[in-house]
């Protein structure tokens, strides 16, 4: 069984049918191409390069390669990209991290104190305003306690920041993260607390091992569910999309 | 409008000791690495970036050690991983990072364009990016003031920036400076609009007329462009949409050598400052390599390499 | 992306009375009057303009006696003179009008599509524009204020404006409502980014797969547009740049009427309330008119006539 | 002699060799192409609708009509030209009016009561944001007491406000009225007061004459010296770029 094959089908499943995505490379890409030929023929890519709804004829390692670009509907640049995300018409964005803590909020930028770091890392880029402004985010993070932590070393992108009202207070229009994807099951965050919460673990996982990747404690869940393995087609499918396994092997 | 040709040379010469630069191009695109490639082979000392996503200029300059600080979003080699030179100057101190959104980054270069104080957004607020200053005091650069109309709304502003220099790779230009340029833009309309200095390197230049009929595809009007520096292959060993792919090789050599620092000074030696000149540059490259990696004009791309 | 596609009778009923519109294009350009003939030929009460430069839309909806406000920045009649049902509208206090730059009236609209509270701006301040309300409080739509950087720099900022439904006329579109159109594009970015309803009438409804031939000239993307209905000519008597000049004899032949309010009255119920459809109301005009309206392909325009 | 080719003189003569002007319809349009034929070559023209440096085969008689986008070397919309003037990169901008005050103030909105006016106008347009924001402004007005008044009846487009000062605390960057171009001379604005004094007088006008089509009182002038008519190579070349005589008759 994949993990990687089970991360982008849940990640998949969060898109629904009609929405505006906001896409990046790798994981993400998989997926958005995996619910398109699914569950949501109506989905839009949109990307920061400025691509709008391409029809790519191959996997692009990149939103700023060229063949990323072939077949959109629309091509501006960068700033017209991000502006759909300040205008609310963007539905859904997905986001990866170094660091990860309860609330969602995320460390894409510096490893060790800031303004001496022991690992400098990229910076925001689009992240921090896809988080900031589409309606609902979801993020993409391997388990690991190393990863998701109780106390960011920065915080780049918000998720519920300190909790229940603080986006509201720093001016950020969207709802904020919904669902974190691991390569061990996916985790929502509790209405009253906005804290990370387990709700579907992947076949095989405990919610005790899944506790054991993650360095702060989990809210109690609700409800856990086991997501069933991909099936025959959605395999088959995810190969057409990543034929080389590029980002989604289908062997763990 | 004046003629606006001039040689490299004339260009380099407007970016002097100390400047703050901004630079075209995103990911492995559109970036005027042949004008870098020459400041780096002139020298010059202190230089700022206000940038956003010109990952391989912040990345050389960053190596040749001409880069004092840099206000920017985003600085990552897209499928390789870190820049490696520039993170490494910000963790030994050598290199101030004051960091941004995209959008924050372009806020403010458009503040700057626009001769406003500040500009409203609604990212930004609420994480370090707004509360812990680089090198600039927090209050300087982002705050999140209620909105003056008294109807509750909370809202970041950020302040303005204004480059010395832009530097842009596009693919046209006529002798006047309207330029045009295919595929994503990126953000060098903004960077464009800000800079106090606007200097374009170009695949090739054009008749006026040429321009006037296509007047919508004109990314930027003369009137904001100083300089028009006729460099094909400027921006290799980044792309250009249109006329040829990323040197993804090239681009992996350097990602190779990066990784140490001493292996790193030793290939800019080589690759940057050796060359006498542009040409020197690209003959060293050598006409297989360059033409091979000429686009497909249907698809916008190169596509995949038929075995032998 | 849905297909989008409606007839003309299903875009109407997206306008109910008292919706608040705004409408594409400007001088005799690109406004959607086969749209406007036919709403005012249907009949509806109490709308409201939030607009820029559509003169003829403003001046139609009247001279049917269907507007009641406008926020609104000009409306003349370049090279007739004064849009005189509306401008008799305010003087005799049927309309009430709020008055604006084109970019404060542009700021306003783009403040209220990116959900900011307000806009900066440099124009606009120390005159009654900001002083003197309309129907407004001054002090809701513009204040001059200090920058928030203590900076000592005085900037206007104006408050958003959202209307319910922008109508937009343009050359082509595709199903899903991605929107092409060349020329001048006015304002139409703009006011359909800030509607709540966006409807495009258009000369052609073109696949997908054409659309994508040329990316970088769509105006508006699908994900901003609610409806698209097929209407040729839909911009008739004015122009559609490639495709039509404006119609300037039945243009002035309006213009006479509605100097006086009777024959103006009479005008209206006998050429736009008595067509029944879109076509009787081309057909009312005759194939001879119309495609003598052609412009030409090079010029893009149409050319003078050569004497018989 | 004709008055309307001495104004079209005295505007073009505001414009200066590299100019970027942002024009309007009428005797602007032909002022502009007037410098651009002698003085002005390099004159890059703007217009409100989003043509910049368009090359038209004969005279437009509207900013939005398709035979002035022939040739242009950019087409986009109304805020891309709009914003040219707020990055101050507008040199000179022209306007007419239905009023003016000693500080060049302008009324292009209703005459009467502004929520219940004699007559309506058709509003600022364009007009405030030029005059607020090109680095300098013209404003071309034909002389009478009735348009040049002590007290407008609304202040649409911001002249020197009132007087020196005034602007910046309105928060407006450019530098506002130059010159105002009448039928009878030209005016400008005393650097103290920022209110209007003549300057330069068509032939065959006096001080007095001037005076008394001007419903308040002039500033005292520094110097006035009187404007040579225009000679054979312009009135041709005016003819050449109005052939009709549209906006500016060459017989009075």
């Amino acid at each position: 069984m994949s993990r990687d094959a089970l991360m982008a089908m849940a990640a998949a499943r969060e898109i629904r049918d009609g929405d505006v995505a906001f896409i990046g490379t790798g994981l993400p890409m998989v997926a958005a191409y995996l619910a398109k030929a699914t569950h949501a023929p109506e989905v839009t890519l949109v990307f920061e390069s400025g691509i709008i709804d391409p029809a790519p004829l191959e996997l692009a390692t990149g939103v700023g390669e060229y063949r990323l670009a072939f077949g959109a509907t629309s091509i501006r640049g960068t700033r017209a990209a991000l502006t759909l995300l300040q205008q609310g018409k963007v539905d859904i964005g997905f986001l990866g991290t170094a660091e990860i803590d309860a609330y969602g909020n995320l460390n894409t930028t510096a490893i060790g104190e800031y303004h001496h770091p022991d690992v400098r890392l990229p910076g925001s880029g689009g992240a921090n305003d896809i988080a900031s402004m589409a309606r609902r985010s979801v993020v993409i993070a391997r388990t690991g306690r190393r990863r998701f932590v109780e106390t960011l070393h920065y915080l780049t992108t918000p998720g519920h920041l300190t909790g229940p009202g603080a986006r509201k207070d720093a001016g950020l229009p969207g709802d904020g993260p919904v669902r974190v994807i691991t390569d061990m099951g996916v985790l929502g965050f509790s209405p009253e607390t906005q804290r990370m919460r387990a709700e579907r673990l992947f076949p095989g996982v405990t919610l005790e091992a899944l506790q054991e990747g993650i360095g702060f404690a989990l809210d109690p869940p609700e409800e856990v569910t086991t997501i069933a393995p991909p099936d025959a087609g959605t395999l088959a499918l995810l190969r057409r999309i990543d034929p080389a396994g590029t980002y989604v092997a289908l062997e763990d | 409008m004046a003629d606006k040709r001039v040689s490299l040379d004339e260009a380099l010469a407007l970016v002097p000791d100390g400047a703050t630069l901004t630079a075209g191009g995103f990911a492995h695109s559109h970036q005027p690495m042949g004008f870098f490639r020459a400041l780096i082979a002139e020298g010059r000392s202190d230089l700022s970036l206000m940038g956003v996503a010109e990952c391989w200029v912040a990345e050389w300059l960053a190596a040749a050690g001409m880069l004092r600080k840099a206000w920017f979003s985003n600085f990552m080699f897209e499928g390789f991983g870190r820049c490696r030179r520039f993170s490494e100057g910000i963790e030994n101190g050598t290199i101030a990072a004051e960091d941004h959104s995209h959008f924050g980054m372009i806020m403010r270069l458009v503040a700057g364009a626009e001769r406003l104080p500040f500009m409203p957004m609604l990212s930004q607020g609420g994480t370090d990016i707004a509360l812990l200053g680089g090198f600039e005091q927090p209050e300087d650069k982002i705050r999140v003031i209620d909105s003056p109309f008294g109807d509750g709304q909370r809202v970041t502003v950020t302040s303005p920036l204004v480059p010395d220099v832009a530097v842009i790779h596009a693919a046209r230009a006529d002798r006047l400076g309207n330029v045009q340029l295919g595929g994503a833009s990126a953000v060098i309309e903004e960077q464009a609009a800000a800079a106090r200095t606007v200097i374009v390197t170009v695949e090739k230049i054009v008749e006026t007329d040429e321009i006037r009929r296509t007047p919508e595809a004109t990314l930027l009007s003369a009137l904001t462009v100083d300089a028009v520096v006729h460099l094909p292959f400027g921006a290799w060993p980044t792309g250009v949409y249109g006329y040829h792919d990323p040197d993804m090789d090239f681009l992996s050599n350097y990602y190779a050598a990066s990784r140490d620092a001493g292996a790193c000074s030793d290939w800019v030696d080589r690759h940057l400052r050796a060359p006498a000149d542009h040409w020197a540059w690209l003959d060293a490259a050598g006409m297989a390599r360059l033409l091979a990696l000429r686009t497909d004009p249907v698809l916008g791309y190169r596509p995949a390499e038929v075995p032998a």
